[in-house]
């Protein structure tokens, strides 16, 4: 082991060397500078793998072969190795990047950069007061140093805001360790802490003045607008090691100190790291400007992570864990994006579509955004899932609360930006400038964030490294990206295929979880064939296919909360990057990540308050769990936000209508059942049909009637074929959920139905519609019209589809209906009921205006040489138009085992269906499918014979041979009637469709937005309220602890 | 009423005619100064309605003459505005500016007389005769009986009587 | 029956030709140039066929009674004769007894009254009219205005001769008819139809050529294939 | 054999409701006739006009959906007949009502109208949409009393079945739904007048507003078989009211007698009252007659 007191005196050196050469050998000492900084990353490295492999006791150095505290004294623990290799490997990246800069500055530049990494390194490692005071005074001078380095007003102003600020801070630390001498006669924190059961008064206030300024150089909010003038002026480079470097440096620190101020002060930095991460964020919404954008963000991060170090206590062993994630994830992210910002030049977050001309540049601005985000697969997701379930554990739910409402805040930034850069017009004269000095510290960052998220996800209890197999597969697809569509089409369903023979063992036994599985693989494979028609290299799409995919079975396979969540993550982050490539999606893409996540952060909220006192997270354990009514509900709420429910609903119509054509069916048939999935399992959880929550139930079932109302009103009135389809998507949802919300057999088994009804004829009406969108160009149905001609088979399927849809026998829609009518009477929600009636009764007026507005009318002069949709559309339409046939033909192969799963499991004992062969009935009626297709086919094929026969001679005539008052039609256009079809059932009815939601979550978005950019007042910009902001905090901090 | 006749006398050249009945009476004004005489009337003197603008061939002179009738609504009284303008390639200015009916009675002039009104909106579409290709039938030297009997297939043995003869020889059949 | 006027019909169907039917270049969704013809691409341009009565004389003879007994007519007026339908369907006359109704729509009516004189712009509409209806159809035609011009018989723009037009199976004479005259026609057009002798629909596709030329002499601007199906 | 008889039974009973609803309607237009002091149609003219119908001798199409329209709003017709018990107490008579019941029968309404909404689309003609529009939209409005009372006597019978409604309802006038519900009775004859498609609730075929609506562009045998259909719909539809709120039919006698006061009902009010619009029918039918349906329900649950 090399004494790590060597990369103290390799990085002075190296900097004392880099100073005294010449201009002429500055290449020479800039080598120096790396090979200093290499040596010292070797170093860490070689303790850190030594404290993880070796399992070696932390080492203590001391100086001049004294004991403290007549000696600097540093320690080399896991910690400190870990954070120290960080440090120096930040520092490494950091100088490359900074490289071309510093030769615009001079030698100086890499002198005071060296001089700053050494700093923190001895700060990381000092286990002294006095030694961590000088050598943070050293970093600080070094670092403003830096900022100077920018020759103009902006920077000198900054600087010295920043100057003054430390140098207040520094006089409350130096106060505060004065003292604390004078009270234990020792500066070594480890003799401090042995004698904390002597605090006494004074010492305390010692304590609380060391605290607070180590508080205080966290940049905590909102006492932190000095630090925020600095990271918006500086170079981008620098912003990076103010934010990696030596906010871990002072992060470490307090995390050192924290100890010597007891429980107290542990509740401080979590009330105080709370604030600071919800206010930094809530601030941040307004922010356009990226490097102040930037700065808030690693001030919520560092507020975070003070709330892991204010929770140490609670969280016990798993403290590294979580403080490690969120650590890992914002170090590297956080560096990442500062190191992008520098490469772009675009002081406005909408420049970051430059990003899109290397997308490789891209995909990491991506990683890092969902690192900071908490997206799995990286490592800040397991820790913050840690954190929370430990804090539930510990009874702390506003601490969640206000944690979860902070993340949602980040994520409205985090993903505008991501979605901005992702769908943004590149703007006029930015270019990305990317030599490899700067690229190469992103591409080392961006890469190390996945591998720290497997790391993690090894660490983290009850992860079961299965989940993470798809990642890598989509890692890996990513990696292949150059290669044409249908390599990689083949590939993803391949993958999928395997991915799904490898569950169904799990699952084999588990009907409930078959059927979803059905749904999600199947449904996966037939869209998956209908990106077949794609022509080119279609990238960006199959990776994200492939893990919304493999979350989608995730969910299925998942045996524990923490391995359901990854998999919801999984699904969200996939469907999110679908959804996002389609044409006018920008804002709809954001709408619906911020809806999932706030979905994700209730069923978040809802687990903590289940999971509180009780230890278990186990799937298969939720039955025995402590259920409060109001963990169900947000649980509840959290599926349904999935499953759009009314009120919930608006990020839907949108993203589903503008995704592209093979990705509507696969959000809106496949993915929208992941919420029904999750309800399934919530009710199942709750106990089935003896459950508790009777109340909750009957307003959830309410719920799905209005929203089975609502949804199918705004489909009939809507001109776009796909937000039809979406809304009418709504609506079958909360069919679902009022299925579901009775909790009595025969009403799962219509829930059931309803389920694998709606992914047939949904994929089936998406498929065919998108078919037809992408020949013609329009989604707007007035557009089109007589298209019967053109596109047979999509009428053919569209057809089966609305009829399936409606309910209409033989199909199997019917089979739906009439369990329907027998659990609604058998349960006895007759009015709920008659509501969903009407809606089903609704849902003819949108069939009929989408297959005739489309197929049937006048056909439109532009739209006569459509041809025929993609085969690859046809091929899936088939299967799904058989699927139905089967159905209809046999439920009773689904239906009769559904029914036994859900009778022998306990959830609900009696079954009230009686199958007598193919003839099911209850106690109030009777069904039989097979006869009544039978009947009505050979019925139908006589009729049809008969009028064949008798109008075997007609005369084929075109579109305009129709009566027209003895007038001839003028265009095409003005005889098709479909624009505004339903206006005076509008007129009727249209109050029932006022857009009460949208105004509601518009005011909600402009409310946040205002009262964000009024918070920001707060940051006049001038230093000497800065302080006064400082001390004014200090002061009333002391005045709560006392 | 002569009052009126006098000032439009010293504005527009305009000769009154004698009233036919107690509130209809009638005057001549050159062709060029029509708008601005019916412009003064309808805003200044409370002619606010046209009633009819129509035409009368004068072949033997060589001239149209177009009626405009005006309808003041608050003395309940008629002005007829005549003008004379010249048959051959004739034209007249548009007053639908005025009144926006005006533009469907030049429509007609259009059609009937073959009397354009540039600018008049939709002048150019035919009213009643569609695809007509023959002289416009109003002008009096379309011979429109001579047109009928070669185009629509007369009923052979139909006799045409003049009532006013027939009724001599019926009842008088020795005069 | 000599005509003066020198009419080509391809240069006069030219001249007239709406602008709506004029033909046109749109594009298609991919950029494809689509050539449209609103003439031969929005209406079928076939003639009409001849129906042959059925071989079966006691068929025929049944169809014929139904179709008799059901007089479906069109609801087209046609000058002043337009006013004496209504009563016809009043309590007073009551044509519903005789099996007359009235149907809105040519598709499923089998009598067309012209009921007075026929301007040429009116002429076209009752053609057009005539022409969607299905075979077996008749026309019944009141006033002397459709036997000979009336007192338009030499108005520039009223015909003389309906059945020049089209085959006239029963002529009403008056000015006007008065109902009861009207009920005995239908009367006369039941007994024509028993009798198998109203077969105008099939004597205006066996001379369909004829009547065109008559109509296309007047009717300049037709603007759809010969027949509207 | 077995279903040879049945078959046999079943179109027997096809013939035997397509024959009433033509003399029917017939019936029916003769009163309606006598009441405006016309002499009126002979009774046998529904009769003719459909032999009228199959008889014309050309005919033009406008595409496959303008046949399958037809025969879609055909089979929804004589598909109700299909599964309804005719005669109670009659296995014979019972046609194929082992199939399913009273939801498959309020269904399968809907297979019809879908069919003439999708011919009447193919037809091209920009009326027909208009009436189709009009008459989903107020369709769903007059489903909704239906749908109330069906679920009141559900409640009150604790059954869907068709077979065992009648069945509760034998031994008297007094056991009818009539009797026993007059709640959802009134809701559910409410619904009939729009179901039947006369005034107020007859904007759809509108013949003063557009040329009859739906079928626009339907002549000769296309007409024909929505002819048939509407003889056939007419009858079945108010037998299915008898089976429900009427106590049933114990012989086609009675099946007869009943079916002409119910589909009677519909003529009479259409008789006396004029038409609404088609937005004034929905909010009509959405109040009142809801409510009525509505306190149908509640009287149960109290």
């Amino acid at each position: 082991m090399v004494n790590p007191i060597y990369i103290v005196v390799a990085l002075l050196g190296s900097a004392f060397l880099s100073g005294l050469s010449k201009q002429h050998s500055s290449a020479a000492a800039s080598w120096l500078a790396y090979g200093a900084l290499l040596f010292s990353v070797v170093v860490s490295a070689t303790w850190l793998g030594a404290f993880i492999f070796n399992g070696i006791p932390a080492a203590e150095i001391f100086t001049a072969g004294v004991n403290p505290p007549f000696s600097i004294n540093l320690r080399m623990g896991l910690e400190e190795a870990f954070l120290t290799l960080a440090i120096n490997l930040a520092g490494m990246a950091g100088l490359s990047y900074l490289s071309r800069d510093f030769s615009i500055w001079g030698q100086k530049a890499t002198t005071i950069f060296l001089v700053l990494i050494m700093s923190v390194n001895v700060v990381v490692m000092t286990r002294d007061l006095f030694n961590l005071f000088v050598f943070s005074e050293v970093g600080s001078i070094a670092m403003v140093g830096l900022i100077f380095t920018r020759r103009d007003t902006d920077g000198y102003s900054a600087g010295f805001k920043y100057l003054i600020a430390v140098s207040v801070i520094s006089a409350l630390l130096l106060l505060g360790i004065g003292f604390v001498y004078y009270n234990t006669g020792s500066l070594n924190v480890d003799t401090i802490l042995s004698q904390s059961s002597l605090v006494n008064g004074s010492l305390a206030v010692a304590l609380f003045l060391v605290l607070i300024s180590l508080v205080l150089e966290l940049k905590v909010f909102p006492v932190n607008g000095w630090a925020l003038d600095v990271y918006q002026t500086v170079n981008p480079g620098i912003g990076s090691v103010i934010s990696g470097v030596v906010g871990t440096g002072s992060l470490y620190v307090l995390y050192k100190m924290l100890p010597l101020g007891g429980a107290l002060w542990y509740e401080i930095v979590l009330i105080v790291g709370l604030v600071t991460f919800v206010g930094s964020n809530f601030v941040a919404i307004s922010q356009k400007n990226v490097n102040r954008l930037l700065g808030y963000s690693s001030v919520a991060q560092a507020g975070l992570l003070m709330v892991a170090l204010g929770a140490a206590p609670l969280v016990g062993q798993h403290f590294l864990l979580i403080a490690g994630g969120v650590f890992l994830s914002q170090f590297l992210a956080k560096s990442g994006l500062f190191w992008l910002a520098g490469m772009i030049n675009s002081a406005d977050t909408a420049g970051w579509a430059v990003l899109r001309q290397k997308p490789v540049l891209l995909v990491l601005f991506g990683f890092f955004v969902l690192a900071l985000a908490g997206f799995p697969p990286f490592p800040s997701f397991f820790g913050k899932w840690q954190l929370v379930i430990d804090l539930a554990h510990n009874g702390q739910f506003a601490v969640i609360a206000a944690l979860l409402i902070g993340s949602l805040f980040e994520a409205v930034y985090l993903f505008r930006w991501l979605g901005e850069a992702i769908k943004l017009p590149v703007a006029e004269g930015l270019t990305l400038q990317t030599p490899l000095s700067r690229l190469w510290p992103v591409l080392l960052f961006g890469i190390l964030l996945p591998v720290g998220g497997y790391l993690f996800s090894r660490l983290t209890p009850g992860f079961d490294g299965f989940l993470m197999v798809s990642v890598a597969f989509a890692l890996a697809l990513m990696l292949l990206d150059y290669l044409p569509a249908w390599i990689k089409n083949s590939l993803t369903i391949a993958g999928l295929l395997l991915y799904a023979s490898l569950v169904y063992p799990l699952i084999e036994g588990d009907l409930i979880r078959v059927v979803f599985a059905v749904i999600f693989v199947g449904g996966g494979l037939l869209t998956l064939i209908a990106g077949y028609s794609v022509k080119g290299k279609r990238m960006g799409f199959f990776p994200f296919a492939i893990l919304m995919y493999a979350g989608l079975i995730g969910l299925i396979e998942a045996q524990n909360l923490l391995q359901f969540l990854f998999a919801w993550e999984l699904m969200t982050l996939g469907s999110y990057i679908l959804i996002i490539r389609g044409k006018k999606s920008m804002l709809h893409a954001l709408n619906y990540m911020l809806f999932s996540l706030g979905g994700a952060y209730m069923i978040m909220m809802g687990i903590s308050l289940s999971v509180f006192g009780t230890q278990g997270l186990d799937l298969a354990l939720m039955g025995t769990s402590y259920w409060p009514v109001w963990s169900v509900a947000l649980l509840a709420l959290g599926f349904l936000t999935k499953t759009a429910a009314l009120g919930l609903h608006i990020w839907l119509p949108g993203a589903h209508a503008e995704a592209e054509s093979d990705v509507s069916p696969m959000v809106s048939g496949i993915l929208l059942k992941a919420g029904a999935f999750g309800l399934v399992l919530l009710f199942l959880a709750i106990g089935g049909e003896a459950n508790s929550q009777q109340p909750l139930l009957y307003a959830l079932g309410w719920l799905g009637a209005l929203t089975a109302l609502g949804g199918n009103l705004m489909a009939a009135f809507q001109e776009d074929a796909k937000k039809l389809l979406a809304y009418s998507s709504v609506a079958n949802l909360g069919y679902i959920l009022f299925a579901f919300a009775f909790m009595t057999h025969i009403g799962w088994i219509a829930g059931f139905t309803y389920s694998i009804n709606h992914f047939l004829f949904k994929t089936l009406l998406f498929l065919a519609i998108g078919g037809v969108v992408l020949r013609t160009g329009t989604h707007n149905m007035y557009e089109m019209g007589g298209l019967i001609k053109r596109v047979p088979w999509s009428f053919i399927t569209v057809l089966i589809g609305i009829i399936t849809l409606a309910g209409i026998p033989p199909l199997s829609g019917f089979s739906g209906k009439w369990l329907f009518y027998h659990a609604v009477i058998a349960k006895g929600w007759y009015f709920q009921g008659t509501m969903v009636f009407f809606a089903g009764t609704i849902a003819f007026l949108y069939c009929f205006k989408l297959i005739y507005s489309i197929f049937l009318g006048q056909e439109k002069d532009h739209l006569r040489k459509v041809k025929e949709v993609p085969v690859w559309y046809i091929v899936p339409q088939v299967l799904l138009v058989l699927a139905i046939m089967v159905f209809s033909y046999r439920p009773d192969l689904i239906l009769v085992p559904l029914g036994h799963t859900l009778a022998a499991a306990n959830y609900f004992p009696t079954d009230p269906i009686t199958w007598n062969g193919l003839t099911a009935s209850t106690t109030a009626g009777y069904w039989n499918a097979s006869q009544i297709m039978m009947v009505i086919g050979v019925m139908f094929v006589i009729l049809l014979g008969w009028l064949l026969f008798m109008s075997r001679k007609a005369q084929k005539v075109k579109q305009f041979n129709i009566v027209f008052a003895a007038e001839r039609p003028f265009r095409p256009e003005t005889t098709h009637y479909s624009y505004n079809m339903f206006r005076h059932y509008h007129r009727a009815v249209g109050f029932l469709v006022a857009p009460v939601a949208t105004r509601f979550w518009n005011g909600v978005d402009a409310v946040m937005h205002d009262v964000a950019h009024s918070a920001k007042k707060i940051y006049s910009g001038n230093g000497q309220t800065y302080i006064v902001h400082l001390l004014a905090y200090v002061v009333i901090i002391y005045l709560l602890m006392f | 009423m002569n009052q009126l006749f006098k000032r439009l006398e010293d504005s527009f050249g305009l000769t009154a005619e004698s009233p036919r009945k107690p509130d209809q009476y009638f005057c001549t004004v050159d062709a060029n100064k029509l708008v601005a005489c019916i412009t003064h009337l309808r805003d200044n003197e409370g002619f606010t309605i046209l009633t009819l603008l129509t035409a009368v061939d004068w072949i033997e002179d060589g001239k149209f003459q177009l009626t405009y009738l005006l309808n003041n609504p608050a003395t309940k009284t008629d002005l007829g505005v005549r003008i004379f303008i010249e048959r051959d390639n004739t034209s007249m200015q548009s007053i639908h500016h005025l009144w926006g009916h005006a533009a469907t009675f030049q429509r007609e002039l259009k059609e009937m007389f073959g009397i354009d009104f540039p600018g008049s909106p939709r002048v150019d579409e035919p009213f009643l005769l569609e695809g007509w290709d023959d002289i416009p039938p109003m002008r009096r030297e379309f011979d429109t009986k001579k047109y009928a009997e070669e185009t629509y297939f007369p009923r052979p043995g139909r006799e045409t009587n003049d009532p006013a003869q027939y009724m001599k020889q019926k009842l008088y059949p020795d005069e | 029956m000599n005509n003066t006027h020198d009419h080509n019909p391809e240069k006069t169907h030219q001249k007239f030709l709406a602008p709506e039917n004029m033909p046109r270049t749109v594009i298609g969704p991919d950029g494809e140039e689509i050539h449209i013809d609103p003439l031969n691409d929005y209406f079928c341009s076939e003639r009409p066929k001849v129906h042959e009565p059925a071989n079966n004389k006691i068929i025929e003879k049944f169809m014929n009674w139904a179709r008799a007994e059901s007089l479906w007519v069109l609801g087209f007026g046609t000058g002043c004769g337009s006013i004496e339908i209504p009563p016809l369907l009043s309590p007073r006359f009551d044509a519903f007894r005789y099996g007359v109704a009235m149907r809105p729509t040519p598709r499923q009516s089998s009598v067309l009254i012209i009921s007075g004189y026929l301007a040429v712009k009116t002429l076209k509409r009752a053609i057009r009219s005539y022409e969607q209806m299905q075979n077996p159809k008749f026309v019944i035609a009141l006033g002397s205005c459709t036997i000979n011009g009336g007192m338009y018989w030499d108005s520039y723009n009223t015909i003389n001769r309906l059945d020049h037009y089209l085959p006239v199976d029963i002529y009403i004479a008056g000015c006007m008819p008065r109902p009861e005259a009207i009920l005995a026609g239908f009367d006369q057009l039941k007994k024509r139809i028993k009798e198998g002798r109203a077969e105008g629909a099939n004597e205006y596709a066996r001379n369909f050529d004829w009547y065109k030329s008559n109509q296309k002499k007047i009717i300049k601007d037709w603007n759809m294939p010969d027949y509207n199906w | 054999m077995e279903i040879v008889t049945k078959l046999g039974f079943v179109l027997l009973g096809l013939v035997i409701i397509l024959n009433w609803g033509l003399i029917m309607a017939g019936i029916i237009r003769k009163i309606i006739a006598r009441a405006s002091m016309r002499r009126g149609i002979s009774i046998t003219q529904p009769y003719i006009n459909l032999f009228k119908n199959y008889s014309i001798r050309s005919q033009i199409t406008h595409g496959v959906m303008f046949y399958l329209g037809p025969v879609f709003r055909l089979s929804g017709g004589v598909g109700i007949f299909l599964f309804m018990p005719l005669i109670f107490g009659s296995e014979n008579w019972s046609n194929f009502s082992f199939a399913g019941d009273l939801v498959l029968i309020v269904y399968f309404m809907f297979f019809g109208m879908l069919g003439m909404a999708l011919g009447a689309g193919e037809g091209g003609h920009p009326y027909s949409a208009i009436g189709i529009s009009r008459g989903l939209a107020q369709f769903t409005a007059i489903e909704l009393p239906l749908t109330l009372a069906i679920i009141s006597i559900a409640i009150q019978y604790k059954t869907l079945s068709i077979t065992e409604i009648v069945a509760a309802q034998q031994g008297g006038i007094q056991n009818w739904t009539l009797v026993t519900n007059p709640l959802a009775t009134l809701a559910a004859m409410i619904s009939f007048l729009g179901a039947m498609g006369h005034a107020p609730f007859n904007v759809v075929m509108a013949p003063q507003e557009n040329p009859i609506g739906p079928p626009t562009e339907y002549h000769g045998t296309f007409l024909g078989v929505l002819q048939t259909n509407r003889a056939i719909l007419h009858v079945i539809e108010a037998v299915l009211w008898m089976n429900l709120f009427f106590g049933g039919a114990t012989n086609w006698i009675e099946l007869i007698l009943k079916s002409f006061f119910i589909y009677f009902w519909s003529v009479f009010v259409g008789m006396v009252f004029p038409r609404f619009r088609v937005d004034q029918s929905i909010s009509w039918l959405l109040k009142l007659p809801t409510l009525i349906g509505i306190l149908a329900i509640v009287i149960f649950l109290l």
